[in-house]
């Protein structure tokens, strides 16, 4: 077990390495000069020298690999340069003040999507083709196929326009995180419900089934003992992986909103430009994806007898 | 198989409107009432009348002749991405099922790499970095998608290189060019036509998100998410204005996801 | 000498973990040789890598070490090509042996259409010709696998294997998966074709009874090596080897005769 | 105890009647797709929803068909056991053979988990396993087929039930081992006193262990008596075709090692 989690943390450090090696090219393939844009949105004239200068001070003059290793050891240190916008400003502390607020939402979310889905989900498998099930599956079918900014603009027509309980938008009003949390959960909710659903049907045609069944188990056991926890075992990634997309999936929402968190940061650095905080946003979702992954695995490993099986023998 | 398809009713009524819709979108200039970019402020937020069917928007422009020519880069364009993103995965994945050791090895790795960032993250890091336009999202697009279909294609080829038929063939000599044309193609292309259809809607959501808040798609050009953005900034006042292109969207999204669903019932070999 | 094998040795890496492969020998220099119109049982059970030497022989995959030679032709050396018209094969899993996309009509015209080129009737003449060889009747054309049973599939795949009139059919266990009465069957129908036309086998299995059935000659598998070689099937009682012995004695207890209904009983 | 039953399984099965004798074994002989592990999973309520059954099957005066699913489940537990084909699929991965052992034991015979460790032990001791305490705290996928079996039997047998109904059991075993499986069940029914359903498409087999013989054929039986009544002296085609086939095999082994 522990010899496993060290071989899958060892291949880990590699994937990071290749990650910060593409948040750090990425940069390197804007059209213009860093500096300049440095420069322009600083309003000042980009003159030759004034360029040296700032590429100096951005070390653009040092060799390609060398600046990578500094950037590296600067990124380790939690040391993203500072903002083009407003140079006073570190990209650290700018990502930090918008951090909380993305948190709060992503994870109210998570809590809707696992406290609806499972049920449904649970009850769907057991009561297959039911009248239920069929609607269900309905609203999952309308669920995937509509874009959730869409849902966003209804919803917001409905509850804070025509009804007017909710505020619009902001992070101020009460209750203004519950519209933002319920449209971000919508999408995922069809996806965990078809996912589960789907699975656990699989599962109940398994043959321990049918054998847990002639040892005379109570169904409910069988369901809840048996099948969901097969069920939960197989989707476990998926699982796991929508924790980062779920944080990835606020930008849309956050913009809509206007919810002051690091999705809607990383859309006004996107048309201002900022290129240092894009790097660090691109950075932290690529690193959090796999270390999300990471866990997961090593979940997936410690559940599963199948797999750490071989240290038994 | 043509029979098989046409009975399905399924896949008949969904490719029936991809293909109208795609017809629409393809005589645009012809269908359209309106030019869909001329804005006229003494009509704006107009009723649906015989002039402008659908009414107008805030610029006093024809809403359905938008719709009309949104087809083509929301439609057209995730088309585009589509085919740009299988063909890449299935030459790569194809030379990766083929090859084995260090060509392999490479592949894979790189597919791993590509996979390790969330999509929608990897398509603004693009975008971001690039400057915003569509070019640079579909491009994005084609990044981000092209390994996931790489590995499922050379898993594919792994998966049928050892069925029995195929090592049948290869024992009495069948020519390899029979066993792939006739072995193997027909059952990959039959999965990863499925796969490609139900992503299909993905890709178009994907597109119009990002046009949506602004990175893609630029003004004037008619777009449904554009068009959504738009309505957005009117909500208030007008809150009617989001409906059509948002209805755009639901309706051919869900075309494809249930054509994918239809497909995949018609070319398993086992239903009757 | 139709298939010569000799000192063939085949190991595969099984990796465990991610980073750390580990070899398994599942062949140990394997050496032995088949005649012009004779039955050769291979016998042993799941695991003992008689399975993989199946595959070595019909080419699909190579020995780590050691040749294999078909009519004194190194079926891996660039030659090899040419014997591949002697070889053929029947597989236990019937169902994956054919495209499910094919018509029966195209799963056995694939080997007539490598060999011989005939036209579309001739083609459908030898087929059809072909499917009463095995007891089938020509409705059975334009019928899909999945409208089969298993029975009848496995007709199918013996129907293609006679096809390119190959020297010698490997059976790699391929009545396993039928009814004791469709094994019959089956091993009825391969004894005939081995009476009409010219043709040896390599069977495949882990049943005995079967063996003796149709087989002329027995090699005992085990762990990855030959243990015990009857060249005589009526010598198969003076097995020595005591995985042979063990083997037999299962048999025996087995096949009592159902007719002596009290001698037969177990307890 | 007696089972009497006609029922129409979507046309699967017909017109199925036959009886168990206690301390009988019953052998159900047929080609596959003859429908003789549908008429048991029938008996047992354990057919989804889909199935339409028609007619009766008595345990012990207990409509079986009719009675509610409670009762069907305390039955099929305590007094009818099942071993199934497949014993390599038929154990939950996710939990060691132990656990899936108590919660069976627990549930059917009323015990505390406490109680039902022992007679776990004393289940696969009974057996014949080697290092009975180790194989209980292993996982279904780190035993090999032939155990798991028997476990599987273990089970059985430590419920104590009236029938021990086995599909197919010998079918999944190499032909080397099957004469070991069948031993342990012409054992079972010696020492335990239960009755026994035997389902198997190989003659050779059922006739091994069983009694009384039923031939079936597409879903219909064809011929039923004694097993010596039908062995030596077959009336019916189908049954006359089966023991030919298995002669004719079993004739040319025994004339080679005679």
């Amino acid at each position: 077990m522990t010899k496993y989690i060290i071989r899958r943390i060892l291949i880990a450090i590699p994937m990071m390495l290749a990650v910060s090696f593409i948040a750090f090219v990425l940069i390197n393939l804007i059209p213009a000069d860093p500096a300049e844009v440095a420069l322009r949105v600083n309003e000042i004239i980009p003159t030759d020298e004034v360029i040296e200068a700032m590429r100096e001070e951005l070390g653009l003059d040092k060799p390609y690999f060398q600046r990578y290793l500094s950037w590296l050891w600067d990124v380790i240190r939690l040391d993203f340069g500072n903002s083009y916008i407003n140079n006073t400003r570190t990209v650290y502390g700018e990502i930090t003040r918008a951090l909380p607020a993305t948190l709060r939402l992503a994870s109210l979310s998570l809590i809707i999507v696992i406290l609806v889905s499972f049920p449904i989900a649970i009850f769907c498998a057991v009561y297959k083709d039911s009248f239920f099930d069929r609607f269900i599956r309905l609203l999952i079918f309308v669920g995937t196929s509509i874009p959730n900014y869409w849902v966003a603009l209804l919803l917001i027509w409905l509850f804070s326009l025509k009804l007017g309980i909710l505020p619009t938008s902001g992070n101020e009003a009460k209750g203004s995180i519950i519209l933002p949390a319920v449209t971000l959960s919508l999408t995922y909710i069809s996806t965990y419900v078809r996912l589960i659903r789907n699975n656990m049907i699989e599962n109940m045609t398994e043959n321990y089934v049918f054998y847990a069944r002639v040892r005379g188990l109570k169904e409910r056991v069988i369901i809840i003992k048996h099948v969901l926890k097969n069920s939960l075992q197989s989707c476990i990634t998926a699982l796991g992986m929508s924790v980062v997309q779920l944080l990835s999936g606020t930008v849309v929402i956050e913009n809509i909103f206007s919810w002051p968190g690091i999705g809607r940061l990383c859309i006004s650095s996107i048309f201002n430009r900022d290129y240092p905080i894009i790097q660090a946003y691109i950075l932290m979702m690529g690193i959090l994806f796999i270390l999300c992954n990471l866990i997961v695995d090593i979940v997936h490993h410690k559940l599963d007898p199948r797999l750490h099986g071989g240290d038994i023998n | 198989m043509t029979r098989k398809l046409l009975r399905n009713k399924v896949v008949l009524v969904t490719t029936s409107i991809i293909l109208i819709t795609i017809l629409i979108g393809a005589f645009a200039h012809q269908i359209a009432p309106n030019d869909p970019n001329e804005a006229s402020i003494i009509n704006k937020y107009s009723r649906s009348s015989d002039e402008f069917p659908l009414g107008t928007d805030h610029l006093g422009r024809c809403i359905l002749s938008r719709l009309i020519y949104g087809i083509r880069p929301t439609v057209f364009l995730s088309l585009f991405t589509m085919l740009c993103t299988i063909a890449l995965g299935t030459l790569i994945g194809v030379i990766s099922g083929y090859s084995i050791g260090i060509v392999d090895e490479v592949i894979m790795r790189i597919c791993d790499i590509m996979l390790s960032f969330p999509s929608q993250v990897m398509i603004l890091a693009v975008v971001g970095m690039l400057g915003v336009g569509i070019n640079n999202v579909i491009f994005a697009s084609i990044m981000i998608k092209w390994a996931w279909y790489a590995r499922m294609i050379r898993s594919m080829v792994i998966k049928y290189n050892n069925k029995n038929y195929i090592l049948y063939s290869k024992t009495i000599g069948t020519s390899r060019s029979f066993i792939i044309t006739r072995h193997m193609i027909p059952n990959i292309i039959s999965e990863v036509i499925v796969l490609a259809t139900l992503d299909m809607g993905w890709v178009i959501i994907s597109i119009s998100t990002l046009s949506f808040l602004g990175l893609g798609v630029q003004a004037p050009t008619a777009e449904w998410g554009a068009m959504l953005s738009e309505a957005k900034n009117v909500l208030s006042t007008n809150p009617s204005q989001m409906l059509a292109p948002g209805l755009a969207i639901l309706i051919i999204v869900s075309a494809f996801n249930l054509l994918g669903d239809g497909l995949r019932d018609v070319l398993d070999p086992r239903e009757v | 000498m139709l298939l010569q094998v000799e000192n063939v040795y085949k190991s595969y890496s099984k990796s465990c973990g991610i980073i750390k492969k580990e070899k398994l020998q599942v062949l140990k220099g394997v050496s032995f040789k088949l005649h012009r119109s004779e039955c050769l049982g291979i016998i042993g059970e799941s695991g003992s890598g008689k399975s993989t030497l199946g595959r070595l022989i019909i080419g699909v995959e190579k020995p780590d070490n050691g040749n294999i030679f078909i009519n004194n032709t190194n079926i891996n050396s660039s030659r090899g090509k040419s014997i591949k018209k002697d070889v053929s094969v029947v597989f236990q899993d019937y169902f994956s042996s054919v495209n499910p996309r094919f018509k029966i009509i195209d799963i056995i015209s694939e080997p007539i259409r490598v060999y011989e080129k005939l036209s579309k009737k001739d083609t459908t003449l030898k087929i059809i010709n072909l499917l009463e060889r095995v007891g089938l009747s020509k409705k059975f054309l334009s019928r899909y696998p999945h409208e089969l049973s298993g029975g009848q599939l496995q007709r199918v795949c013996i129907a293609r294997a006679i096809a390119t009139k190959p020297k010698f059919i490997v059976l790699d266990e391929a009545i396993s998966s039928l009814d004791v009465s469709i094994q019959v069957q089956i091993l009825d129908l391969l004894k005939e074709l081995k009476n009409d036309i010219d043709i040896s086998y390599i069977f495949i299995t882990h049943d005995l009874t079967a063996v003796t059935y149709i087989c002329d000659r027995v090699i005992f598998f085990h762990d990855g090596n030959i243990v015990e070689q009857v060249d005589n099937i009526e010598d198969l009682k003076n097995v020595k080897n005591d995985y042979s012995k063990n083997l037999l004695q299962a048999a025996t207890q087995m096949n009592v005769r159902e007719a002596i209904y009290e001698n037969q009983r177990v307890s | 105890m007696d089972f009497k039953d006609y029922k129409d399984v979507v046309h699967i099965i017909r017109d199925i009647s036959f009886s168990l004798k206690k301390n009988h074994c019953l052998g159900i002989v047929g080609e596959s797709g003859s429908g003789k592990s549908i008429t048991c999973r029938a008996i047992l309520g354990l057919l989804g929803k889909n199935f339409n059954i028609e007619g009766d099957a008595f345990f012990e005066g207990i409509n079986l068909l009719k009675a509610d699913k409670r009762r069907i489940r305390r039955i099929r537990g305590k007094e009818v056991s099942m071993i199934l084909q497949n014993p390599m699929t038929s154990f939950d991965p996710l939990y060691s053979i132990e656990n899936q052992m108590i919660e069976t034991l627990v549930e059917n015979l009323g015990i505390s988990i406490s109680e039902a460790k022992p007679l776990c032990l004393k289940a696969v001791e009974e057996m014949n396993i080697i290092n009975p305490k180790v194989v209980l705290k292993k996982y279904p996928h780190e035993l090999s087929g032939g155990m798991l079996q028997r476990v599987m039997i273990g089970i059985a047998l430590t419920l104590k039930p009236q029938i021990i109904i086995a599909d197919e059991p010998t079918t999944a075993v190499d032909s080397a081992n099957q004469i070991k499986v069948l031993k342990e069940f012409a054992n079972i029914k010696e020492k335990y006193h239960t009755s026994m359903i035997f389902i198997s498409h190989d003659l050779g087999a059922i006739s091994k262990v069983a009694d009384d013989i039923i031939v079936m054929k597409d879903g219909r039986i064809v011929e039923q008596g004694t097993a010596k009544e039908i062995l030596n002296s077959p009336k019916n085609h189908h049954t006359k075709y089966l023991i030919d086939t298995r002669k004719s095999l079993v004739d040319r082994f025994n004339y080679i090692i005679k």
